[in-house]
């Protein structure tokens, strides 16, 4: 096989790197089903052999390093993963880099990814929190029109960085930033220290888990008046039914999963695993396909000859590629033909440093049933 | 001490109230006695004498169902009690007073006592006001933790506990081991009056001059073998005997 | 009567630190006006007493009376409440343990504590004082490892010879935790043996030991006396010894000094015979 | 004069003590300015206390047990967290299969709303609204949670019961392990809403909110510590474990049945910890497999700092620990508020170091 | 060895025999047998999973940073544990102090967090300086609390100094001399210096496109030309599992030398009853402080080589008490006491307990596919019903995995405390002594002779063989 035509019967391999248990383990199982989707769909449907394997990061660095080298080990030269910006920062530095594997993270929104010295081999799908601070800034202030606010972040690599893009963002007053730790049992204290002055709004930064808790400690103990704005962590449709609450003071930001492909993939997400795609689960799916269409494209299973592709099956310029097209999608990489990918969550635009171009963030309330879109915000870098 | 070569030259009773017959024991898989026969009969002052490190303890311990049981048969009053777990053997009605840390230093002396009889749903009173009868020290100080109390008086304690189910059989191990000399007198005595009141006594002792003075019969045991068994007064003139395990 | 018995005392302390005054040179250890409380409970009640350089000194006294906690003041277990405690010239009260044990005063314990996961030997190798190996440097680099092994051979034949005569050899490499309530008693004098003292504290070392052994160490103990100059100080409830084998004798009696002289002296003694002897004398 | 001369020898033997008391005072005074200052409403002040003295009081609950089995037994129970995860998980699957069984499948009940279960707020628990499978939730905890005690207690600790502590120690680490996979393994590994916070009434007292549920637990909370002292002092039962735990061989000498006083020490470690897993939830509001594990450095702090073997040590060291878990953030703002928890354990090492023995070290109570 | 005949007529089970009787005498035999087989275990494993020669390479690369990572640590508590009974599980704390001075002592001043920019060794030793004063100042109050208390205490602390790197609060602060450092928070530290084995093979060890060193392009070339290994990055990582090895030795060699020594000696009686050895004139305050120290310092090493080099990147949520807890199983199915045991037992967790649980599912994965994958208990045993068995197992397989791991990680320390609580080598009490102890003389009948013997000379032995 190669470059060209009559590529046909090629294997294309794919790993796929997600936290399936520990800490993010719920998070990471929806993620490694859509990034695995593409995958499911394409099996029959094309001349392509697609060869996968996933691995569990266990949402511990080690681990996450053994299972990223088997990976590198068993032959892959493409991954999608990692998740959490932690562990993805850690295996393209010791793992994917220096073996010359692609990685192309659906989840790490941490701004130092865009910095990483990793010879074009490291992509992500979702943009960087440096733009998601502008968003909740810019949400708070215009949509809301709070001048004061305060922030409540869960106390790790996400909920730091993201407050204090906020904040440097904000044009207001930041009246407290009050860390909170992940699975505490009760989170009033915290509360009652971020609404001490009474702040216009409250941003709220963290995980399902947490935000469970923290928002029945809220409603239980305070009238639920003041707006609250969240973060794409809490971007999850049982949030409502599980604290017990409609939550219509509440309301988020996220990366918005409403790319030109967002119907196939939902309807076909919903087919496949009979429940809702959840956060990063679009972004999951676009991850795995760009890396297949550009593997066709690259003619071979090489992480540099896959990363020199990336831009150009992906980037505006070409005959359009969606997630209901996938295989011809590949047939035309493969043929050599430009193509450009119009994915599940975002067009998919990547710049220099393998970030995304541009963004569209979209405004969610909370309801009984769950949230609903109200807002988009366009973003450039 | 090897030069004893004589063998065990025990005679066997028939109508003993405890009978140990052939007994093999130990600690894990380290067997200590061999083949080691006792009696004692109802009412009988029985004493056990013999080096450091003979297995006198374990002798006491193995009738109590406290060490590996590796073969042989101990009956009491007529049945079997080899493998019974300690509780099971107190309600056939032996009591044992341990060697060293033979009181609950946290419970005071009243508790300790009421302890003694565990096994009965009420204490007795009488069972109780018997004991202190005996060792009047101890109603003075019926509040007091056993911990606080002098050597002597714990040693009284164990013994009041050990009473206070009215056993039939009681086994003291070293009861006069630290013992300042009026005590000792005053133990042995205690002992006699004990066993005066029908009950039969199973002793350790280091003191042999005493104890084989006041014994009914005595066993010398050597290496986890009886080597000896006799009157006391017999084996105390015996110079053998005298020179190898008496000092002289 | 009670206040004369308080004055009597009085004099026989001041008769005791007149006596160590004296012949200042002669005390290895003197023990002044020793008082311990533990909660309520006074254990050590003013205790004064001297222990002569060369003696084998007994302490008796009924249980209770504070022998065992005067022990554990002198060696610095327990902190004296007051109270002053001198050895060799130097006062060593509420010094740590080790520090005593250092300066040459060394003790058993009455109830034996074996290391019951060591060896015999290994329990009798720890012994010696100021062994170059405990120091963490000597015992890893290279030069100075050879020293210690040196050392070690030494220090073998030793325990080795030790080991024989209190006829523990036989056990020397089971696990002290094995041994029989005598035996432990045997290794305890060994092991404090090997410490190389100038005084050894005994407290009833030979509770539970076979008659027969005790004549072999109570040769072994006066042989160590007059020939290398140890002094002992040993309590015991075995009259027979007491009275056969030290000179002088102190008698404790709840907390106090009663009396103190030789053993004749105090077979005599009425307040002792009443608070000691009972009816056995 | 004499006050002088006692304070300078106070000064001399207990240094610590008097820096202790100083920083304690200088605290206490800025509490004070910071109520009359207005930095800290009444309020807020009286909410910090009321959180403290509730969760409190379940560490308190939960080291009950953990401190018998470790005086009794002698070994620290590392699994005594995952028994309270494992009441909190069947006491509420009762619970809510009770509430809900007339609406919904059993399964998705069981799995207490996991996969796809009914939503909290559909089932509707809350001690107003369904009083009854509350109350037999709790029932279900106690019970369950003492049958995985007596179960691991026969398979894991009875074969090495004369084995040291540390030996025991490591085994429940062991257990720990497997009982809260096995948790995972059943149910699931997130966190999950469990009670309809929508129907759970609060009350208002001075500015300070207090909810039905709270109020249950201290309710609750305060009968089960009540019942415990009552069974230790009028039954021989707490004489016989104090024996034990004094002198095991002894015990067995003296003819107290050991094994049977060892089964009753689960029975009720493991109930108290159950129903403290049951309870824990119903004030949280949520389930996760890991709670009790998260719980059990700070139990073991207050059982520590209370005093081993103590059950009026683990009381009060639960309560010391909740209150200054949160009464800490009085102080920790902002960044700082994620030390409330090493504040707990700060102060535990300082309570030890004064008091190696614990509060009531030493001191039997039971 | 045996008396008759030479080897070759010997039967296959003298051979045998013999191995057996090679192992028990030769720690570094057992140690290098063990290795041999993990390293067999993995290559089929590598096989099963059709790796390339580079990914055989890397796989043996793993097993052996791992296996080194986790002896080291043991090591370190053995000393503390398995001699002088002081029970630290406190041990991730300690592992994240050492790498976090590291990190910042050595991070660059203009990165983020700022660091110091002083060299690699400085950092190495101002990591283990630190983690032995952080050692130093548990010691001191806790020499005075009885072992289980202690333990508390420890965790204690190893819980504040994780809460405290993981807070934003020193996330970058200022001394007071105006240098900028940090701890990074929850982002923890990642631009510290590469691992200092890259500066063999590249010029340029900081940068992913340096170019080679001579010595890097003569051994890249050789596996290039003559294995056809491409990936340089399985070179160096197995170069500094080998580095690490080396470590290893150093340490054991360290450490069975401190053992086998009167100060040993003195800390197994301290372990005993510490009133005895204070009776006997031993300053048991001094020897504990030291022995904490060193075993302190020494887990600081570990976590520089482990967390620091070894990952690249340091977060404070690698240092959760579950890692301590892993150190002690580690410890604990070696043999507590044992130098040698510890080695094993690190290796056995390292690969048995950590890394083939995570092939495991791949290999069942190829062995057998279920595609059934239910996602919760009752969807996986309603159709048991009806006789369907697959929902169950897939749901074993493909949702329940790890946490089944845990279980049986749970259920295996039970047995081996129930079955064999003193671990592989636990048995085998090395006597603390320079020496020999019954060289010379014949102790009677002792029953644990012959392997009091073979321990003591065996342990020496172990170290000079290597
Ligand atoms: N728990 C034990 N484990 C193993 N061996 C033991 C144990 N207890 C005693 N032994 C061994 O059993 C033998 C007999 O011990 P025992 O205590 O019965 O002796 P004894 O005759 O009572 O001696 P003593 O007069 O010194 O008390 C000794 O060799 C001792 O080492
Ligand atoms: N740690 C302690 N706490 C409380 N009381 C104590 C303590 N140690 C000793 N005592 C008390 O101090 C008194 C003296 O005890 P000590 O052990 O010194 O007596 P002794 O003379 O050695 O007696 P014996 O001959 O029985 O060994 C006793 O009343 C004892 O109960
Ligand atoms: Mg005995
Ligand atoms: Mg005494």
């Amino acid at each position: 096989a190669g470059g060209g035509g009559g590529s046909g019967g090629r294997t294309l391999s794919q790993g796929v790197l997600m936290p399936l248990s520990g800490g993010l383990g719920n998070l990471g199982q929806p993620i490694r089903d859509a990034a695995v989707l593409p995958i499911d769909l394409l099996e029959g449907n094309t001349e392509f052999t697609i060869d996968s394997q996933v691995e569990d990061t266990q949402t511990d660095p080690n681990a996450g390093q053994t299972a990223a080298s088997s990976l590198v080990d068993s032959g892959y030269p493409a991954v999608t993963g990692a998740a959490s910006s932690e562990v993805t920062i850690q295996v393209a530095e010791n793992v994917f880099i220096p073996n010359s594997v692609l990685a192309c993270s659906p989840a790490s929104t941490a701004p130092e990814i865009t910095d990483l010295d990793d010879n074009n081999l490291i992509w992500r799908t979702p943009p960087s929190d440096a733009l998601q601070g502008q968003v909740l800034a810019q949400v708070a202030s215009d949509n809301i029109g709070a001048s004061t606010a305060a922030t409540l972040y869960v106390n790790n690599a996400y909920g730091q960085a993201l407050s204090n893009s906020f904040v440097s963002a904000y044009g207001g007053t930041v009246q407290n930033q009050v860390s909170f730790p992940k699975g505490a049992s009760s989170y009033s204290s915290q509360l009652s220290q971020a609404l001490s002055d009474d702040p216009g709004v409250v941003i709220v930064i963290g995980y399902p888990e947490s935000g469970v808790q923290l928002f029945r400690d809220y409603y239980s103990e305070y009238s639920g008046e003041t707006p609250f704005l969240v973060t794409d962590g809490l971007q999850n449709s049982e949030l409502p039914s599980d604290v017990g609450n409609a939550m219509t003071n509440v309301q988020g930001t996220a990366p918005s999963a409403a790319g030109p492909g967002r119907d196939f993939f939902t309807t076909e997400y919903q087919n496949e695993f009979d429940s809702e795609p959840g956060v990063f689960t679009s972004q999951a799916f676009d991850a795995t396909a760009v890396c297949l269409l550009a593997n066709a494209a690259a003619g071979e299973n090489s992480g540099p000859a896959i990363a020199e592709q990336m831009q150009a099956v992906a980037n505006p310029g070409g005959e359009e590629v969606t997630p209901s097209t996938l295989a011809d999608g590949l047939a035309m990489a493969a043929e050599g033909t430009e193509i450009q990918y119009q994915g599940a969550s975002s067009p998919v635009n990547f710049d220099e440093n393998g970030d995304l171009r541009a963004a569209t963030y979209e405004v969610f309330q909370f309801n009984e049933d769950g949230y609903e879109a109200t807002d988009t915000i366009e973003f450039s870098a | 001490m090897s030069e004893i070569t004589a063998t065990t030259e025990v005679t066997t009773y028939d109508d003993s109230l405890l009978s140990v017959r052939s007994l093999d024991a130990g600690y894990g898989d380290l067997q200590i006695l061999e083949h080691v026969d006792l009696d004692v009969a109802d009412g009988e002052y029985v004493t056990i004498v013999g080096p450091n490190g003979a297995g006198k303890s374990t002798v006491m311990k193995s009738v109590f169902g406290l060490t590996t049981y590796m073969g042989g048969d101990i009956e009491f009053d007529g049945e079997a009690i080899e493998g019974l777990r300690p509780e099971e053997i107190i309600h056939h009605g032996i009591g044992y007073v341990p060697q060293s840390d033979n009181v609950f230093p946290s419970l005071s002396v009243e508790e300790n006592l009421e302890m003694g009889a565990y096994i009965l749903d009420n204490v007795p009173d009488d069972a109780m006001q018997a004991v202190y009868d005996r060792f009047p020290i101890l109603e003075e100080r019926r509040g007091q933790k056993a911990g606080t109390m002098s050597g002597g008086q714990q040693q009284m304690l164990a013994m009041g506990r050990a009473l206070m189910l009215d056993p039939d059989l009681l086994l003291l191990d070293e009861p006069s081991a630290g013992l300042a000399p009026d005590l000792v007198e005053d133990m042995f005595d205690r002992i006699d009056r004990i066993n005066d009141d029908g009950t039969a006594i199973l002793m350790v002792e280091q003191n042999a001059k005493q104890a084989l003075r006041r014994c009914d019969r005595s066993y010398v045991l050597v290496q986890g073998k009886n080597r000896y068994e006799e009157d006391g007064d017999a084996l105390l003139n015996d110079p053998e005997v005298r020179k190898q395990f008496l000092g002289g | 009567m009670m206040s004369n018995t308080g004055a009597e005392i009085e004099r026989d302390e001041r008769d005791a630190a007149t006596a160590a005054a004296d012949d200042a040179d002669d005390q290895l250890l003197r023990v002044g006006n020793l008082r311990k409380e533990f909660g309520g409970i006074t254990a050590v009640d003013g205790a004064s007493f001297a222990v002569a350089d060369g003696s084998l000194t007994g302490l008796i006294g009924p249980n209770g009376a504070g022998k065992s906690t005067t022990f554990n003041c002198i060696t610095g277990i327990h902190e004296p409440t007051a109270g002053e405690i001198n050895f060799n010239g130097e006062d060593i009260a509420g010094l740590a343990p080790n520090a005593v044990a250092d300066r040459g005063l060394v003790r058993t314990f009455q109830i034996a504590r074996e290391l019951a996961e060591m060896t015999v030997l290994e329990n009798l190798m720890l012994a010696p004082k100021r062994q170059q190996g405990e120091s963490l440097y000597r015992s890893v680099l290279p030069t100075f490892r050879n020293g210690v092994i040196e050392e070690e051979t030494e220090l073998r034949e030793a325990v080795w010879e030790s080991l024989e005569f209190f006829e523990i050899d036989h056990l020397a490499e089971d696990r002290a935790g094995t041994l029989s309530g005598g035996q432990r008693k045997l290794l305890e004098m060994a092991r404090a043996l090997m410490t190389d003292p100038d005084m050894l504290l005994l407290d009833e070392p030979f509770a539970g030991v076979n008659p027969t052994l005790e004549t072999k160490l109570l040769d072994r103990i006066n042989q160590l006396r007059d020939e290398e100059g140890l002094t002992f100080l040993l309590v015991e409830h075995d009259m027979d010894i007491i009275m056969e084998h030290c000179d002088p004798v102190i008698v404790m009696h709840q907390g106090r000094v009663l009396a103190e002289g030789p053993p004749e002296e105090i077979r005599n003694n009425e307040r002792v015979v009443d608070a000691y002897f009972g009816d056995d004398i | 004069m004499e006050p002088y001369a006692r304070g300078r020898r106070l000064v001399r033997d207990q240094p610590g003590l008097v820096v202790v008391a100083v920083a304690a005072l200088l605290l206490v005074g800025d509490l004070i300015g910071k109520l009359t200052g207005g930095g800290l409403t009444p309020a807020r002040f009286g909410g910090f206390v009321w959180d403290g003295l509730v969760i409190g009081l379940l560490i308190g609950l939960a080291g009950i047990g953990l401190s018998l089995t470790y005086s009794i037994l002698g070994f620290a129970n590392f699994a005594h967290g995952d028994y309270i995860s494992w009441g909190a998980f069947s006491g509420w699957a009762v619970a809510y299969l009770l509430a809900g069984i007339d609406r919904y499948a059993a399964g998705g009940l069981l799995l207490i709303g996991a996969g796809d279960g009914p939503a909290p707020g559909d089932v509707g628990v809350s001690i107003t609204n369904t009083p009854l499978s509350i109350v037999a939730g709790l029932v279900v905890a106690v019970a369950f949670t003492v049958g995985v005690s007596l179960l691991v207690d026969r398979v894991v600790y009875r074969p090495i019961r004369e084995a040291d502590g540390i030996t025991l120690l490591i085994a429940s680490i062991g257990v720990a392990f497997a009982l809260r996979y096995l948790i995972v393994f059943f149910f699931y590994s997130g966190r999950q809403g469990v009670t309809d916070i929508s129907r759970v009434p609060s009350y208002d007292i001075g500015g300070v909110v207090i909810n039905a549920h709270e109020l249950t637990i201290v309710v609750v909370g305060l009968a089960l510590m009540v019942g415990v002292h009552l069974l230790l002092q009028r039954t021989k039962l707490g004489k016989a474990m104090r024996a034990m735990a004094d002198n095991r061989d002894l015990a067995q000498v003296t003819g107290i049945p050991v094994e049977g006083v060892i089964r009753t020490t689960w029975i009720l470690g493991g109930g108290l910890a159950g129903a403290a897993g049951y309870l824990v939830v119903l004030t949280q509001g949520t389930i996760a497999y890991d709670l009790g594990w998260l719980l059990l450095l700070l139990i073991f702090a207050a059982v520590i700092m209370g005093g081993i073997g103590s059950v009026y040590g683990a009381i009060v060291g639960g309560l010391v620990i909740g209150l200054a878990s949160r009464l800490s953030l009085i102080w920790l703002t902002g960044d700082l508020s994620s030390f409330a928890e090493p504040v707990a354990f700060g102060l535990m090492i300082f309570v030890l170091l004064f008091r190696p023995e614990g509060i009531f070290g030493g001191v039997s109570t039971a | 060895m045996s008396p008759d005949g030479s080897p070759t007529d010997r039967l296959p089970t003298d051979r045998l025999d013999g191995f057996r009787e090679l192992l028990e005498r030769s720690d570094a035999a057992l140690v290098l047998t063990a290795m041999a087989a993990f390293y067999l275990l993995f290559l089929s494993i590598g096989a099963i999973l059709n790796y390339d020669l580079a990914g055989l390479i890397s796989i043996l690369g793993q097993v052996t940073f791992f296996t080194a990572v986790y002896a080291l640590v043991v090591l370190a508590l053995n000393l503390q544990w398995g001699y002088a009974g002081l029970f630290n599980i406190g041990i991730a704390g300690f592992m994240a102090v050492g790498v976090y001075t590291m990190a910042m002592l050595t991070a660059p001043p203009t990165g983020s967090p700022p660091g110091l920019g002083l060299p690699i060794s400085v950092g190495i030793v101002g990591g283990m300086v630190a983690a032995a004063l952080i050692g130093l100042v548990t010691a001191l109050p806790a020499l005075r609390l009885r072992a289980d208390y202690l333990a508390i205490v420890t965790v204690a602390i190893s819980e504040i100094i994780r809460l405290t790197y993981n807070s934003p609060a020193f996330s970058t602060f200022t001394l007071p001399g105006g240098i900028a450092l940090g701890t990074g928070g929850a982002n923890g530290i990642g631009n510290f210096p590469s691992n200092p084995v890259r500066a063999i093979y590249f010029t340029d060890p900081s940068s992913a496109a340096s170019g080679t060193t001579p010595i890097g392009t003569a051994v890249f070339g050789f596996f290039e030309n003559v294995l056809g290994v491409f990936r340089s990055a399985v070179i160096v990582d197995l170069t500094y599992g080998l580095v690490l090895a080396v470590v290893v030795v150093l340490v054991y060699t360290l450490l069975a030398r401190v053992g086998n020594s009167p100060f040993g000696r003195v800390l197994k009686a301290i372990r005993e009853d510490e009133v005895v050895a204070k009776s006997l004139g031993k300053d048991t305050n001094r020897f504990k402080i030291k022995t904490f120290m060193l075993g302190c310092a020494l887990m600081g090493l570990a976590g520089v080589l482990w967390q620091g080099f070894g990952t690249g990147a340091v977060y404070p949520q690698a240092f959760r008490p579950e890692l301590t807890f892993y150190i002690f199983i580690a410890v604990i199915i070696g043999g507590a006491g044992s130098n040698t045991g510890s080695v094993l037992g690190g290796a056995v967790f390292a690969n048995l307990l950590f890394l083939l649980p995570q092939y495991l599912p791949n290999i069942i994965e190829q062995t057998f596919a279920i595609e059934a994958d239910p996602n919760n208990f009752i969807a996986a045993i309603g159709p048991i019903a009806a006789g369907e068995i697959a929902p169950l197992l897939g749901y074993v397989l493909n949702q329940r995995l790890p946490a089944l791991r845990f279980v049986f990680v749970g259920v295996l320390l039970v047995y081996l405390m129930q079955n064999r609580p003193e671990g592989l080598l636990g048995h085998r009490t090395e006597t603390a002594a320079a020496v020999d102890l019954s060289e010379g003389h014949t102790p009677g009948t002792g029953p644990s002779q012959a392997a009091d013997a073979s321990g003591a000379a065996g342990g020496e032995g172990g170290v000079d063989d290597e």
